[in-house]
C-alpha cells in the first residue's frame, strides 16, 4: 500500500464452487419446503421488519442457497418471527422455520447465536 | 536450415497445422469463415498510438521498417497528425463531438495526401474510429454536423476512409509471409514442443462491433493466427475474454490503480496453470499493464505466474513477429520491459548478445538497469 | 428539478445505449467493475429506464457511475443490443455539465484526469507521453521505467524515436499548428467548455473541502486530494 | 352436404401436416402430402419424451400415421416443394425433383428449425465438447446414456433457457415458448438417469404458462431438488481439467457468479424453417418480424394466409406445442373444407 | 414406634418368626425409603427461597388437608382418569387403591391377630405364611374374606393392565406409550407380585385348609392334586423377590410417579408453579407422569395430522431419559388441550417452553449414580451478536388518546376485520388511536413461543414505550396472540382488552345500538385467547346480542386448535390444512351462515378449508351496528364509519 498507494481488491463474484453450504443443507435437510420456493418476494412485501429495514427474507433465502453466509449471519436476527410471510407464501414455504433453524445452523457449525 | 525450411513449408502449405486441430477446431473455423474482414493490401495512412509510442516505440518501428523494407508496402505518417483525444474521451473528459472532430481531422489530413486505408496502431483508437463510424452511419446529421465543426476549426474537409485497418489485421493479413521468411519457429527447441501462447486482445478491438475483428468477439483470430501460423499453439483459458482492466480512469487515478490490478491478477492466476510460455497481445494499455503488473504483484504479494517463480514475458504482436524474423531483441526494445524475454528466447533457440543489450544505436555502453525480472 | 431522463435522452449515447432491459444480467456477469467494486450494471440501466428523476439525480451524485472501466464487454452480450456502458458514459458526461460529480468522491477524480490527461492533449497532442509519466506517480512501472525515464534520449533513439523533434516517429514533437487546430477543435465543440465546467467545480470544491488549489498543474492540495482518495467503502 | 371436389397439397409431415391430411382424408378430400424426409413424423422423431406428462413421442407418432392411413392421401417423401404459384383458382407446385403438382388448395405445414446454437458463440457449442443442446441430450435419453464426451457421468449440469429466444443478437425477439417447460421436463429425466448429478437452470422468466406445466416446474423443485437461478448465462469457457466454468449474475442476489459444470444444455429455441422461408420468398407469403408466417389474423384467421385457398397449419406460424399444433390443423381442415364448399372463394 | 423395631426383630429370631425369605422385599423395602427420602431432601434444597417458605406454610397450613383430600381422590381413587375414561380409570383406581387397601388392611390384620401387636412391615405382607392357620374363627374367616375380596379387585385391574398392554382398544385408549427396556422388567416384576401373592397363599390356606373364597378354594384345590406346603414355599419366595425388584428398579422407571405424585400434589397446595427455568417443581412433575396417554387422545396432531411421536408424555419421558427433545419440544400447536386433560394436573405447555428456551445451550441434564439421581450440566454458552435485534426500530410519539388500537401483525393480513374494528371504535364514541396503523413491531410473542424470550423483551419494551407515551387507559387488541402477551408479560396500567371485550363492554354500555342479525352462527374459540387467557364468554355473548350462536360440543375447554398456530414452528403447510380442515368440518356440521371465530390467523386458517363462510365476530357485529345518532353531528366521523363500515356483506 505504502509504495504503491493501492492494493488488491476482494472479489464479489459469488463463488459457487467454494462457498460453504453446510447451513442451507441443515436447513433443506429439515425444512425441504425451502427447495419449492420461487423468489416471488412475497414474503419482504408482507414483511415486520422489511417495513422498517430493507432487511428480505427473498433475499436471504437465495443468499443461503448460494452459501453467502456471513450477510445472512448478520441480517437474520432481525426477523421477529412474526409468521405473516408463511400466511403470503404461495408455494407453502415453511418459512418462519427457515428463519429459526439458521439460526440454529450459525449456533451448530460456527458457534455463534444469532 | 532445411529442417527449418521443411517445417515452414509445412505449416505455409496448410494453415492449420494438425497438431492444433484438436475437437472444437472445426467450430472455431466456422465462426472464423463469419467474421473475415476486408483488410486492404497497400498503401496505408499511419496513426500512432499514444502509450504504445511511449512504451514500445520498438513495435511500431518495427511495423513501419516491415512493410516498408520487407514487403515494400507504402505506408505515410503525416507528421501533423495527433492523438485521437481517445484515453480523454473515455476518461470522461473530452465529450463525443470534440473526439469526432479530432479523428475527422485525421481523415481530412488522410484525403489530403491522397490515401483511403487507415492503419491504426492503437486498439483504443481503432475502437473510437470503429464507434464514431457506426455512430455516422445511425446518426447522420452528427456526421453533418462533424463536418461543420471541422471547417469551423480547420477549414479542412473530409471524407469516410474506404478500408480500416488495426495494424495487427495488417500483419495478420501478412503472417504467412512472415512465416515463410521465418528464422525462428514458436517451438521449443529443447522439446521440440510447440510454445503456449497466450493471446490477448484489447477490448475495444472487437467487443464493440464484432464484424470490425478478424474473428469476431468471442473467438478473436487476429492473434491466435500468428501464433498458430508462426508453429505456436494458442491456449484457451477460463478468463481469456475478460478485461486486463486499465479501465482508463482506473489507472489513470492512482487511487483506483487496485481495480486494475486486481483484474489482472485474475486473469494472470486464471491462465497459470496451462503453464504459458509467452502473452500476446494487440493491444497498448493491455500489453503494458500485463507487463508492469506482473512486477507489482510480485511485489505486493510475492506471486509470479511463471514456471519456476519466473514471471512471463508479454510480447506485442510486432515483437514477436520480429523475433520470428530473426530481428534483434534489443532492437525490438524486449530490453525495456519490466519482464525481461531471455527465457523465451532461450526456448526459442534465439542467440542474443548480452553485451548490446544496453547500447546505444552507436553502439556506447549505457548504465544496466537492476532488478528487473526474469533477468 | 430539472426532468434528467430528457436531458440523458438529448446523448446520442444513451438513445444508443439503452433499449428496454429485461435484467438477464449477461452485463454484469462479465464486467470487470462489477467484480471489484460495489457495482452493478444490470441495476443502473434498470434505474434509469425507470426514469424515476430523484432516483436519477442520486446516482448522478453518487460514486456508482464512476466505477465503470469502459471497457466496454457488456455491449457484445447484451441480448436487447444495450450498451450499459454507454448509459453510464452519458450520466458521466450530465453530471459533470451539472456539477454533480464533486458531490463523490470517485467523481471528483475528474479533476485530476482533466489536469493530467487533459492537459497533455494541448501540450505533447497526445493523452499520454513518455516524460509526462512521473515515476513518484506510477511506481507499479517498476524499475525499468525510471532507468528509460533517466536515459531517454539514447533508449528511444535505438528504438527509431524522435523524441521533440519534428517529421515522422515515435515521439515526436508535433507541430505547433497542428496542435492550435486542436485548440481550436475543442473550442468549436464545447470541449474546452466542458474542461472549464470540470475546473470552475473542482475549484468550488476544493475551497468548500478547505483544501489548497491552484489554477493549473498538478502540485496542489486538492489535487493529490482527488488523486489519492480511497475512502474503502466502493468495495463490499 | 353438397358434394365436394377438389384435391388438397398439405406441404409438411410433421405433426400439423399428418393430422391435417389425416382430417381431410376423413372428410372425402384427396390430400398429396409431402415431406422432404424420408419418414414421417417431423422433430417428434428427435424427440424421447414430450412434456408434462412425459409420454414417449414414439405414441404420438402411432396415433398420427394412423391418421395418414387412409386411401384418399397420397404420401410423397424425400422430396421438396421447390416453387409455389396460383393461376386462377389452381395452384401449381414444382418439387424438388421437377415434379409439378396441381391442386385446389395447398396446406402449409412446414414447421420450424432449431436454432444452431452455434450463433451463440459466447457459449462455445461445437467448441467445448460439454456444451450441449437440449436436442443433443434428448438423443441421449433416447439411447438410455448421459455421458460426457470422455465417457464419464456428468456431476453438475447446467441448463440454461433462451438460447436464440428472446435476442436481438440473433434476430429472433420472441419467446419460443417451450424451452422453459422443456428445460424442466429435461432436467427431471436427467435427476431420474442420475440420481447424485446437481442441476440448475439459469433462466431469465419461468414461463410455464400451459396445462400441468407449474405443477411440472414444482415437481422438479420439490422432488428432485433441481435448482433455478434467475441470470443468463454470459460466457462459458473450460479450465485445465476440460470443466466448464460459466458466468452469470444471480440477478435476484445482485451479485455475479461463477460456477463450475460437467455438462451445459443450450435450451435452443425454434425459428421458421428454411423451407418455409424460401415458400415464402417464391410464393409471395406475407411473414412477420419473426420471420414465421404471418396469418391473416391473430385471433381469428391463424390458419389464414394472404392467398386465398392456402392455408397454415402448426409452427410455421409461431411455437407451438403438440396439442396446440392438432388443434391448430383441425383449425386449418375446417378452413379447407369451408373454402371448398362455397366454390373456393 | 420405629426406634423399637430393632429389638423386635431379634425378638422374633428367637420365637422362628422369621424366614430368609423375606430379605429380598426387606431390602428393596428399605431402599426405597432411603432413596425416597434423600432424593426429597436434594429436591427441597433445590427449591427456590419462596417456594421453600410456600411448602413450609402448605405443610402445617390448610392446604395439607387439601393435598390429603387429593392424594386420596386423584393418586388413590383417580377420579378424573375414571371422568375422561372409565376403563382406564378402573384399572389404576384397582392397583393403586386396591393395593393401598391390601396394605391398610394386612397392616391391622397382623397387629389384631398377630401374637405382637406391633409388627414390621413383612410380618403384614407375609402374614398368611407366618400365621398359616389363621382363619379358623368366624370373625378371623370374615376377614380373610374381606383380604380376598381385595385382592380379587387389585387382580381385576391387573387383568385390565395385561390386557391393555396386548390390545390398548380394551381400556378406550387409541395409542399406548412405548416402554424401555427397564420399565419392562420392572412391568413384569408388577405383574408378578400380586399373581404370586396370591398362588402362595392359596397353597399355604391349601395345607392348613384355611383361606376364604378365593386363597381357600384355589388352596384346596391346589391341595388336592400338590403337596401344598412344599410348593408354597418357593411362591413366597417369589412374591418377596417381584416386590423386592420392583422396589429397587423403581426410580430407574416411570411408576416412579407413584411416589413423585404425592409430592406434586403437596406442593401444588402450597401454590408453587412451573415457572420458566428447569426446577425442583418441574423434575417433580416430570417424574409425576404416569405415561397414561391421555395426552395423546387429546392432541390434534394425533388424530388429524398423525403425527404420535412428539405429545407431551413423549416429552416427559425424554427429558427423564436426557434423549434429544428438540422436536418434540418444537413440532407442538400449544393449544393446551393436553394441560387441560392431565390427570396427575402437570403443567406440559409450560415445560415444553422451558425446553424451548433453553435451546442448545443450558439445562441439560446427565444421570448420575446408574440412573438413580440426576445433575443439571451446562454447556458453553456460544459467542453472541452484542448489539440488540431490533436497534432499527425508530422513535416514535404517538397521538394522545384514551384508548388505543393495536391490530396486530396477523390483523393486518386480515383488513376486512381491521376495518370493522375501526369502524366499531369510532361507533364508540370513544378519543381513539390506531398505534400500528401503517405497521408496528411485533408484539413479542411469536418469538417468545419460540423460545426467544431476549428479543421478545426488546419488542416488549419498544411497543411499552408507545403504549405509555400516548397515556391511555385502554388498550385493545385484535389478535389473541397479542392479547395474551400484553396481559401476562407487558408492565403496563392499562386495561388490556381483546376486541370482543370491548365489543362487550359497549353494548352493556347500550352505547353502540345493534340489530339482530338473522344469521346461525357456531363459534371457534382461539386456543390463545380461550384456554390460555380464560376468554371465554365474552365472544359469545357478543355474538349470542347479535345472531344465533348453536353449539358444536367443542365449547371452552373442549375446543379445538385451528393448526395455524404460531405455537408450532415445524408443522408442515399440509399438516395445518389437515387439522384446518377436520376442524372446520366438526363445527360446521349444522351449515351455520357463519363459522365464526376471534383471531385473524383462526380466521385465515380456516376461511380456505370451511363450507361455510369464516368470519371475525367484528365483521358480524360491524354489520349489526346501528349507526349511531350522534355521529350524524359529526359527519367527518360519520363518513368515516361508512366508509369502513367493512364485514362481510
Amino acid at each position: 500500500m505504502e509504495k504503491f498507494g493501492f492494493t488488491l481488491s476482494k472479489a464479489r463474484v459469488i463463488d459457487y464452487d467454494n462457498n460453504d453450504r453446510r447451513i442451507v443443507d441443515f436447513i433443506i435437510e429439515r425444512e425441504p419446503s425451502l427447495n419449492s420456493c420461487i423468489e416471488c418476494g412475497g414474503c419482504s412485501a408482507t414483511c415486520t421488519t422489511g417495513n422498517f429495514t430493507n432487511f428480505s427474507l427473498r433475499e436471504i433465502h437465495i443468499l443461503l442457497k448460494r452459501g453467502e453466509n456471513e450477510l445472512v449471519r448478520n441480517k437474520i436476527r432481525h426477523c421477529m418471527l412474526c409468521g405473516k410471510c408463511s400466511l403470503v407464501c404461495p408455494r407453502g414455504v415453511n418459512t418462519r422455520n427457515v428463519v429459526f433453524l439458521a439460526r440454529q445452523a450459525f449456533q451448530k457449525y460456527d458457534n455463534y447465536a444469532v | 536450415m532445411n529442417i527449418l525450411s521443411k517445417s515452414i513449408l509445412q505449416i505455409t502449405e496448410n494453415t492449420q497445422p494438425e497438431y492444433i486441430q484438436g475437437m472444437g477446431n472445426e467450430g472455431k473455423k466456422r465462426i472464423w469463415s463469419e467474421y473475415q474482414k476486408e483488410i486492404a493490401d497497400d498503401h496505408f495512412f499511419y496513426v500512432r498510438s499514444c502509450i504504445r509510442q511511449s512504451f514500445y516505440p520498438g513495435s511500431e518501428q518495427f511495423f513501419l521498417n516491415f512493410m516498408r523494407n520487407v514487403l515494400g508496402k507504402d505506408v505515410y505518417e503525416n507528421p501533423s497528425h495527433t492523438t485521437c483525444t481517445g484515453i480523454g474521451y473515455h476518461g470522461d473528459i473530452v465529450p463525443l463531438a470534440t473526439i469526432m472532430t479530432v479523428v475527422a481531422r485525421h481523415f481530412a489530413l488522410m484525403k489530403e495526401s491522397g490515401y483511403k486505408n487507415i492503419a491504426i496502431s492503437c486498439v483504443t483508437s481503432f475502437g473510437i474510429y470503429a464507434e464514431i463510424l457506426e455512430t455516422w452511419k445511425h446518426f447522420p446529421e452528427e456526421l453533418e454536423k462533424t463536418r461543420e465543426y471541422l471547417y469551423k476549426a480547420t477549414g479542412r474537409e473530409f471524407d469516410i476512409p474506404e478500408n480500416m485497418a488495426h495494424t495487427s489485421d495488417i500483419i495478420y493479413k501478412f503472417r504467412n509471409e512472415i512465416a515463410s521468411k521465418a528464422k525462428n519457429l514458436l517451438i521449443n527447441k529443447k522439446t521440440g514442443e510447440p510454445l503456449k501462447v497466450v493471446e490477448h486482445i484489447g477490448c475495444h478491438y472487437a467487443k464493440m462491433f464484432p464484424k470490425y475483428g478478424v474473428g469476431g468477439a468471442e473467438f478473436p483470430r487476429v492473434l491466435s493466427g500468428m501464433a498458430e501460423a508462426w508453429g505456436g499453439e494458442v491456449v484457451d483459458y477460463p478468463e481469456r475474454r475478460h478485461c486486463f482492466g486499465f479501465g482508463f480512469r482506473q489507472y489513470i487515478v492512482k487511487a483506483n490503480r487496485g481495480y486494475s490490478l486486481s483484474n489482472t491478477t485474475k486473469k494472470f492466476s486464471s491462465m497459470e496453470p496451462f503453464k504459458p510460455d509467452l502473452v500476446l497481445t494487440n493491444c497498448p494499455g493491455c500489453n503494458m499493464f500485463m507487463d508492469k503488473w506482473q512486477y507489482t504483484i510480485k511485489e505486493m504479494e510475492g506471486t509470479t505466474y511463471g514456471v519456476d517463480g519466473e514471471s512471463i514475458p508479454v510480447l506485442t504482436y510486432e515483437e514477436l513477429a520480429g523475433l520470428v524474423l530473426g530481428y534483434n531483441p534489443w532492437d525490438l526494445g524486449l530490453q525495456f520491459h519490466m519482464v525481461q524475454s531471455e527465457p523465451l528466447l532461450r526456448k526459442l533457440g534465439i542467440e542474443y548478445d548480452t553485451d548490446d543489450k544496453f547500447r546505444t544505436k552507436d553502439g556506447r555502453q549505457m548504465p544496466v538497469p537492476e532488478n528487473l525480472i526474469n533477468a | 428539478m430539472e426532468n434528467y431522463h430528457d436531458l440523458l435522452m438529448q446523448d446520442i449515447r444513451f438513445e444508443e445505449g439503452l433499449n428496454a432491459c429485461m435484467n438477464c444480467g449477461v452485463c454484469t456477469a462479465i464486467c470487470p467493475a462489477a467484480e471489484f467494486y460495489d457495482y452493478d450494471p444490470r441495476k443502473i440501466v434498470d434505474l434509469v429506464q425507470s426514469g424515476d428523476n430523484e432516483e436519477i439525480e442520486k446516482l448522478l451524485k453518487s460514486e456508482t457511475i464512476w466505477y465503470c472501466g469502459e471497457c466496454m464487454s457488456c455491449k457484445t452480450r447484451c441480448p436487447r443490443g444495450n450498451t450499459p456502458a454507454l448509459v453510464v458514459m452519458a450520466l458521466r458526461t450530465l453530471s459533470q455539465k451539472l456539477g454533480f460529480f464533486t458531490e463523490s468522491e470517485k467523481g471528483r477524480q475528474q479533476f485530476a484526469i482533466k489536469r493530467t490527461v487533459g492537459e497533455n492533449i494541448f501540450k505533447y497532442g497526445y493523452c499520454v507521453a513518455a516524460y509526462a509519466v512521473k515515476p513518484e506517480m506510477h511506481m507499479e512501472q517498476g524499475p525499468i521505467w525510471e532507468y528509460v525515464l533517466n536515459n531517454t534520449h539514447d533508449v528511444y533513439e535505438r528504438l527509431g524515436g524522435q523524441i521533440n523533434e519534428l517529421g515522422e516517429g515515435p515521439l515526436r514533437r508535433i507541430p505547433e499548428d497542428a496542435k492550435e487546430e486542436l485548440k481550436k477543435i475543442f473550442e468549436v465543440t464545447g470541449g474546452t467548455d466542458f474542461y472549464n465546467t470540470i475546473e470552475e467545480h473542482s475549484r468550488k470544491k476544493a475551497a468548500e473541502m478547505g483544501l489548497q488549489f491552484s489554477k493549473e498543474g498538478i502540485d496542489n492540495e486538492y489535487f493529490i486530494e482527488v488523486y489519492t482518495a480511497n475512502n474503502g467503502k466502493h468495495t463490499t | 352436404m353438397p358434394e365436394m371436389t377438389g384435391d388438397v397439397v398439405v406441404v409438411g409431415g410433421g405433426t400439423a401436416g399428418m393430422e391435417a391430411a389425416g382430417q381431410l382424408a376423413k372428410a372425402g378430400i384427396s390430400v398429396t402430402l409431402i415431406e422432404k424426409q424420408k419418414d414421417m413424423g417431423g422433430h417428434l422423431k428427435e424427440w424421447h419424451h414430450l412434456f408434462p406428462d412425459r409420454r414417449s413421442s414414439i405414441e404420438v407418432i402411432t396415433y398420427l400415421k394412423s391418421q395418414i392411413d387412409n386411401n384418399n392421401i397420397k404420401l410423397i417423401t424425400g422430396d421438396t416443394v421447390g416453387g409455389l404459384e396460383k393461376k386462377g383458382n389452381e395452384f401449381i407446385l414444382s418439387t424438388g425433383s421437377g415434379k409439378e403438382i396441381r391442386a385446389d388448395a395447398v396446406l402449409l405445414a412446414t414447421g420450424f428449425d432449431l436454432f444452431r446454437s452455434e450463433r451463440k458463440e459466447e457459449y462455445g457449442y461445437g467448441i467445448y465438447d460439454n456444451v450441449i443442446t437440449s436436442a443433443d441430450l434428448e438423443a441421449m435419453f433416447r439411447e438410455k446414456e448421459i455421458k460426457l464426451k470422455n465417457g464419464e457421468k456428468p456431476n453438475k449440469t447446467g441448463f440454461l433457457h433462451c438460447v436464440g429466444s428472446r435476442d436481438e443478437k440473433v434476430g429472433n425477439l420472441y419467446c419460443s415458448k417451450l424451452c422453459c417447460v422443456t428445460a424442466v421436463k429435461q432436467a427431471i429425466e436427467l435427476k431420474e438417469h442420475l440420481i447424485d448429478c446437481k442441476v440448475f437452470c439459469f433462466y431469465m422468466d419461468m414461463r410455464m404458462g400451459g396445462a400441468l406445466y407449474e405443477e411440472l416446474y414444482r415437481e422438479a423443485q420439490e422432488k428432485y431438488g433441481i435448482n433455478f437461478i434467475r441470470g443468463k448465462i454470459s460466457e462459458v469457457s473450460v479450465n485445465i481439467n476440460n470443466k466448464l466454468i460459466i458466468k452469470a449474475e444471480d440477478t435476484l442476489a445482485g451479485r455475479p457468479l461463477k460456477m463450475e459444470l460437467d455438462m451445459l444444455v443450450l435450451m435452443a429455441g425454434m425459428e421458421m424453417s428454411a423451407e418455409g422461408t424460401k415458400l415464402a420468398e417464391s410464393g409471395k407469403l406475407k411473414t412477420g418480424e419473426n420471420r414465421f408466417f404471418a396469418s391473416a389474423d391473430h385471433h381469428f384467421g391463424s390458419n389464414i394466409s394472404n392467398i386465398r385457398g392456402l392455408f397454415y397449419a402448426g409452427t410455421c406460424t409461431a411455437p407451438m406445442n403438440i396439442s396446440e399444433t392438432i388443434s391448430h390443423a383441425r383449425g386449418a381442415v375446417d378452413e379447407i373444407i369451408d373454402y371448398l364448399k362455397n366454390g373456393k372463394k | 414406634m420405629l426406634y423399637s423395631l430393632p429389638d423386635r426383630l431379634f425378638k422374633n429370631m428367637i420365637i422362628m418368626q422369621f424366614d430368609p425369605f423375606i430379605i429380598p422385599f426387606n431390602l428393596g423395602l428399605y431402599f426405597i425409603l432411603i432413596f425416597v427420602v434423600t432424593r426429597s431432601v436434594i429436591w427441597f434444597r433445590e427449591l427456590s427461597r419462596p417456594d421453600k417458605l410456600r411448602l413450609q406454610r402448605g405443610f402445617f397450613g390448610k392446604p395439607f388437608g387439601q393435598s390429603l383430600k387429593e392424594i386420596f381422590l386423584e393418586s388413590l381413587i383417580h377420579r378424573k382418569i375414571l371422568k375422561t375414561n372409565l376403563r382406564l380409570g378402573y384399572m389404576h383406581m384397582s392397583l393403586a387403591f386396591g393395593w393401598f387397601l391390601l396394605i391398610l388392611f394386612g397392616t391391622l390384620e397382623a397387629d389384631i391377630f398377630g401374637e405382637k401387636h406391633l409388627n414390621a412391615p413383612y410380618k403384614a405382607i407375609f402374614f398368611r405364611f407366618f400365621n398359616p392357620d389363621h382363619g379358623k374363627t368366624p370373625f378371623e374367616e370374615g376377614y380373610s374374606f374381606l383380604m380376598d375380596l381385595i385382592l380379587a379387585f387389585v387382580l381385576s385391574g391387573l387383568i385390565l393392565a395385561v390386557t391393555k398392554r396386548f390390545t390398548s382398544k380394551t381400556v378406550g385408549m387409541k395409542k399406548t406409550t412405548r416402554l424401555k427396556r427397564l420399565d419392562k422388567v420392572a412391568l413384569a416384576s408388577l405383574w408378578l407380585i400380586f399373581p404370586s401373592r396370591l398362588i402362595a397363599e392359596s397353597l399355604t390356606s391349601g395345607a392348613y385348609g384355611t383361606g376364604s373364597f378365593l386363597t381357600g378354594t384355589l388352596g384346596s384345590w391346589f391341595a388336592s392334586f400338590l403337596p401344598a406346603k412344599e410348593v408354597a414355599y418357593p411362591f413366597w419366595w417369589l412374591y418377596s423377590l417381584s416386590l423386592g425388584t420392583f422396589f429397587v428398579l423403581l426410580p430407574l422407571t416411570r411408576y416412579l410417579h407413584i411416589p413423585t405424585e404425592l409430592f406434586l400434589i403437596f406442593m401444588r397446595n402450597s401454590g408453587i408453579r412451573t415457572g420458566d427455568k428447569a426446577g425442583t417443581y418441574s423434575e417433580v412433575e416430570l417424574h409425576s407422569c404416569s405415561s397414561c396417554g391421555i395426552c395423546i387422545d387429546r392432541c390434534q396432531l394425533s388424530f388429524s395430522a398423525g403425527i404420535n411421536n412428539i405429545q407431551s408424555a413423549y416429552l416427559m419421558k425424554s427429558i427423564r431419559n436426557n434423549e434429544d427433545t428438540y422436536d418434540i419440544a418444537h413440532n407442538c400447536l400449544l393449544c393446551g388441550r393436553c394441560d387441560q386433560a392431565c390427570p396427575v394436573g402437570i403443567e406440559l405447555s409450560p415445560i415444553r417452553m422451558i425446553v424451548r428456551r433453553a435451546g442448545e445451550s443450558e439445562n441439560k441434564y446427565t444421570n448420575t449414580w446408574n440412573g438413580y439421581f440426576r445433575s443439571k450440566q451446562t454447556l458453553p454458552v456460544p459467542k453472541q451478536a452484542v448489539k440488540p435485534a431490533y436497534d432499527f426500530l425508530p422513535e416514535t410519539n404517538p397521538a394522545k388518546a384514551d384508548v388505543l388500537y393495536f391490530a396486530g401483525c396477523m390483523t393486518h393480513r386480515a383488513p376486512s376485520m381491521k376495518n370493522a374494528i375501526v369502524s366499531m371504535l369510532n361507533a364508540s364514541g370513544q378519543k381513539w388511536s390506531f398505534i400500528d396503523e401503517n405497521g408496528g413491531a411485533c408484539c413479542g410473542r411469536p418469538l417468545m413461543l419460540a423460545g426467544k424470550d431476549k428479543e421478545a423483551r426488546e419488542l416488549i419494551n419498544y411497543n411499552s414505550q408507545i403504549i405509555w407515551k400516548s397515556g391511555a387507559h385502554t388498550l385493545v387488541t385484535s389478535c389473541p396472540i397479542c392479547y395474551k402477551v400484553f396481559k401476562e408479560s407487558y408492565y403496563l396500567d392499562v386495561e388490556v382488552l381483546h376486541h370482543t371485550q370491548f365489543i362487550k363492554n359497549l353494548i352493556e354500555e347500550g352505547s353502540v345500538k345493534m340489530n339482530f342479525l338473522n344469521k346461525r352462527v357456531t363459534y371457534h374459540t382461539p386456543c390463545e385467547l380461550g384456554r390460555n387467557s380464560g376468554v371465554y364468554d365474552e365472544p359469545k355473548e357478543v355474538l349470542r346480542h347479535v345472531a344465533s350462536l348453536e353449539l358444536t360440543g367443542f365449547e371452552d375447554d373442549n375446543s379445538l386448535c385451528c393448526g395455524g398456530s404460531l405455537g408450532n414452528i415445524m408443522l408442515s403447510q399440509a399438516n395445518k390444512r389437515k387439522i384446518a380442515s377436520d376442524v372446520a368440518t366438526e363445527l360446521t356440521k349444522q351449515n351455520p351462515d357463519y363459522l365464526v371465530t376471534a383471531c385473524p390467523l383462526c380466521k385465515k386458517t380456516l376461511a380456505p378449508v370451511s363450507k361455510s363462510k369464516v368470519a371475525d365476530i367484528s365483521e358480524i357485529v360491524a354489520d349489526a351496528i346501528v349507526t349511531p345518532t350522534y355521529t350524524k353531528k359529526n359527519s367527518q366521523q360519520h363518513k368515516k364509519t361508512v366508509k369502513v363500515s367493512a364485514g362481510i356483506t
